[in-house]
């Protein structure tokens, strides 16, 4: 997957956010508080719109502005732990121009690696992590039973929103929702969710991947 | 949606024109976002730094001034600010003493903060955090993200603020912040949601009857709903929940705060309960503040906020204190 | 009705005991219905009465204290004080240099206020009226009640009390209290409506788009209805009626005021606005206050009060006051 | 009329004041500030209380009491008026035992000129006095076509409805509802309404005198 492709991804990531920020910050709304899908859009408007103004070489590079777009826009919990996550896994991509099946599972796992450091949460805290841990498995497992990238990609996404879905029995152990305890249960993480549609959309531009 | 606003996505910049235009005192940054005292900073005193979401006012930017606040970090209404204003604030008021960050404990803040910190450190200014957690409508466990930062944050601003200007040091002022933290306690009740301008809806629905018990101050619902009941039953709630965490003796500061849509009168309604209250368990009001001091935008409602005071943070208390929301002494 | 109280008809008796336990500076009459400075009369100084209906808090309970009011009387929510306590205060504060009564021009106020005056002469008394009447949306004119005391009450208050600490006489406080409402002029506009709490309902109904112009403090309609407008279209639409009425130039004092239920933060973006205007009217802000000064229970909305400042006014602004709700210099 | 009856007038009238207190204040709501139903129901109940306690011996005494005691505790714009006019009328009285037609038609009168000389409303103002003045009126030529008291306090609350009906298309010029300037155009006015309902207990309370 090249830089191309890398930065559709963060193009076609910024569309769903933008297309999806209500229902985020509706679901923030019933268990946070309600701001999630303001956050992010504002997030990755940013990290688009400095592709188009810098444009990266190489993939590592786009991540790694992604990262600290992130970072420096969103605000919010999840701007620092998206932020983390992009440029962890920039880190382990180095300066290839094209990366494969191998390399992105590695660069992803990093990804839910740094923001697990960062977050301090495990699977089962209603978190963001809900989504990108087994969305990480389900790659791995994919490309261990032969599927390219594209196919694996395709796991991720779909593992994304179980995930999710999975997200909904839970009590919130951490961030802002964990004050509502009990209350939380019976509402999906707006995390989680933003986390699944960032997979759905990396599925949608490596569609077609050779790998 | 009925706010007087230019357009939801202008509000913090507006506001913050505005805080330049009212008081000369402050200087404030509109484009990097933050406020600092006009004068720069005091060389060999350690600075302060507070910062969190707007919509809080005037928390934080009202705070800035002589006895409390170096600078201010705003973020967007309810979102902490970013590493970036933090970190500019940060090297802006250094006065070589070293920089202390009050940070309410919301993952948010704590993330942004602590990235600011790591930035700052790589460039050579001193950074301590004092992690503000003091509302007791959420359970306290290292399993969770914890307690809330509500009301003892306009505390630990004035009273670490007072010891900063007698020349404590950077370790002493996270201590001092620290023990002010310990001994105090907040409680919260709404009576209305309010609105977030870019999201134009409240973010909950209450009946005519019912009021949201052990909420915070980003328009989040609270632990429990319940019935609208009397004053006094309102304040024993929040007492009670107090009491029963950190048992309260002795004299305390009292803090009836509205929540920034409920009019003075009622919240003196309120402390003439939370007095009667605190006189039948022995407990003596020594310092008190009633009025908007940490507002979760329109919301209708109050926090409690007690603080078990010691001779030495009830005089640090008393020091002269010169900012927009907080002024007395000089 | 939503509202921290524990019956309609014990507020204003329950917010005198909360005003008494958190202000010790304050002495509370709560069954005469009237607040005086714990110290009592300053011999040989001009004592300044004001009051007026509840509902306005801070005004005037809380401007009672050191260079502003000696005695502040409560009548129940929107309803003037009666003659007794005006009275009982006017004795209760007199040092000897006569009594100022600071009276806003309401029928009910004035009527109430003059026979307090009467019976307080009978008993040797030296009583003096001012009145307040600088809201421009009322068109002056003889053959009617004329214009209403708004928010330049809390500008007579604080000069006329700065004035009498520094030795004015009876005539000479009289005559700088009408040199400063002669000099200001407000208007205000309503976001929503409030409810009187022995009403229980709302005084009237607006739509989510509408808001009233030229509204009063006590829940009243207004002059007219408008549609919601951003924040600089509502500080114009003040400011032309103000200018219009009385050309602005020069330095001035500004006050934008929240009427209850509006956030600090709208009135920061409400202040921006009106100093962008001021600037391009070639007006200099030289003071301003930004916050909730005198309100209208829960209203939502903001009030617009400019005062054309002479050196000697803006001397006697900055003169040292300590009161619960407006506080510098000690 | 005797002592007894003015006694009955009175708590006639707290008894209709109560009764109709929220209609006073929707009223005042309209146009004022909603309270005059409040206002006058907290006075008059004080007026009837004191007269249980004090009990005095003469007309005079009553309408003086009930005066104070207006003034004392209703406070707004109302309170000092109709506590006036009370007075004024009393003066008339002195300690007479007894109160003939003749002197009730000049007491009246007294009343109104005492609320017309504090408020300084004229008829057309949309106040209390464009139902006190016809009223007062029509007692006087009631009396002199050869009615007797309760005939002619008849025909003042007759007139005093009238009046009230005659403030609708009235703006306001005196009072609170001044401010509202052409949009109290419309309305009945509070004031007006009350003053009826004091006429209206007068006729109650007199019917069947000799007079
Ligand atoms: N400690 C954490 N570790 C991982 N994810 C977290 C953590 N805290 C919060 N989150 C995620 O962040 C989301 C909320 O993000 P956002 O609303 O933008 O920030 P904030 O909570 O500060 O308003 C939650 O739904 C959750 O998925
Ligand atoms: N100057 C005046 N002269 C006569 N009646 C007046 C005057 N001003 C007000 N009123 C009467 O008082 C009524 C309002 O009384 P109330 O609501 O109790 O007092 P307030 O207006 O102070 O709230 C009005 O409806 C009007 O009839
Ligand atoms: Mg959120
Ligand atoms: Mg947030
Ligand atoms: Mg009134
Ligand atoms: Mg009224």
């Amino acid at each position: 997957m090249d830089v191309t492709r890398f930065r559709a991804w963060v193009a076609e990531t910024a569309r769903l956010v933008a297309a999806n920020a209500d229902r985020l910050t509706r679901l923030d709304a019933a268990i946070g508080d309600g701001d999630h899908g303001i956050n992010l859009n504002r997030g990755f408007q940013a990290a688009a719109a400095m592709l188009e103004e810098t444009a990266p070489a190489t993939p590592g590079a786009v991540l790694a502005g992604v990262g600290r777009a992130l970072i420096s826009k969103t605000g919010g919990a999840s701007g620092p732990l998206y932020g983390t996550g992009f440029r962890a896994a920039a880190k382990t991509l180095g300066e290839d121009p094209d990366v494969t099946g191998v390399q992105l599972g590695a660069a992803l796992a990093a990804a839910v690696a740094g923001i697990r450091q960062l977050g301090a949460a495990g699977p089962g805290d209603k978190t963001m992590v809900d989504a990108l841990e087994p969305a990480v498995h389900a790659y791995q497992v994919a490309l261990d039973a032969g599927a390219d990238l594209a196919g694996a990609a395709r796991a991720a996404a779909e593992a994304a929103v179980r995930g999710l879905a999975d997200t909904v029995p839970m009590q919130a152990r951490k961030g802002r929702a964990s004050y509502l305890g009990p209350r939380t249960v019976g509402h999906e993480d707006p995390g989680a969710a933003s986390a699944a549609l960032i997979l759905q959309a990396l599925a949608t531009v490596s569609a077609g991947e050779a790998g | 949606m009925k706010k007087l606003i230019n357009a939801p996505d202008e509000v913090v910049a507006d506001a913050l024109l505005g805080m330049a235009a009212a008081h000369p005192s402050l200087s404030v940054n509109v484009a990097d976002r933050y406020i600092t005292r006009a004068g720069g900073p005091t060389p060999g005193k350690v600075s302060l730094v507070s910062g969190g979401g707007s919509g809080h006012e005037p928390l934080h930017g009202g705070y800035v001034g002589y006895g409390m606040l170096d600078a201010a970090c705003p973020g967007e209404v309810f979102t902490s600010p970013v590493p970036d204003q933090i970190l500019a604030a940060t090297k802006a008021v250094d006065g070589g003493a070293g920089v202390l960050h009050i940070v309410k404990n919301y993952t948010g803040d704590v993330l942004n903060f602590q990235m600011a910190a790591e930035l700052a450190g790589d460039d050579g200014v001193r950074v301590e955090p004092v992690l503000v957690n003091d509302d007791v409508a959420v359970e306290d466990s290292t399993w969770t993200a914890g307690r809330r930062g509500t009301g003892a944050t306009v505390l630990v601003e004035k009273i670490v603020g007072a010891a900063a200007e007698r020349g404590i040091d950077l370790a002493g002022a996270v201590a001092l912040g620290r023990e002010v933290n310990d001994r105090s306690r907040s409680f919260g009740v709404a009576l209305t949601p309010c609105t977030v301008p870019a999201a134009g809806k409240p973010g909950f629905e209450l009946a005519d009857d019912e009021i949201e018990l052990g909420v915070g101050i980003h328009g989040e619902p609270g632990r429990a709903r319940g019935r609208l009941v009397p004053a006094k039953e309102v304040a024993g709630t929040a007492l009670a929940a107090i009491h029963a965490d950190a048992p309260l003796s002795g004299d305390v500061l009292v803090m009836v705060n509205g929540l920034g849509g409920t009019p003075l009168i009622e919240l003196y309604v309120v402390f003439a309960a939370v007095a009667e209250w605190l006189s039948g368990h022995n407990v003596t009001i020594a310092r008190s503040l009633v009025g908007n001091y940490i507002t979760s935008l329109e919301m209708a409602g109050c926090s409690v906020t007690v603080c078990r005071l010691t001779p030495q943070l009830a005089d640090l208390w008393d020091a002269p204190v010169e900012t927009p929301a907080l002024r007395w002494g000089r």
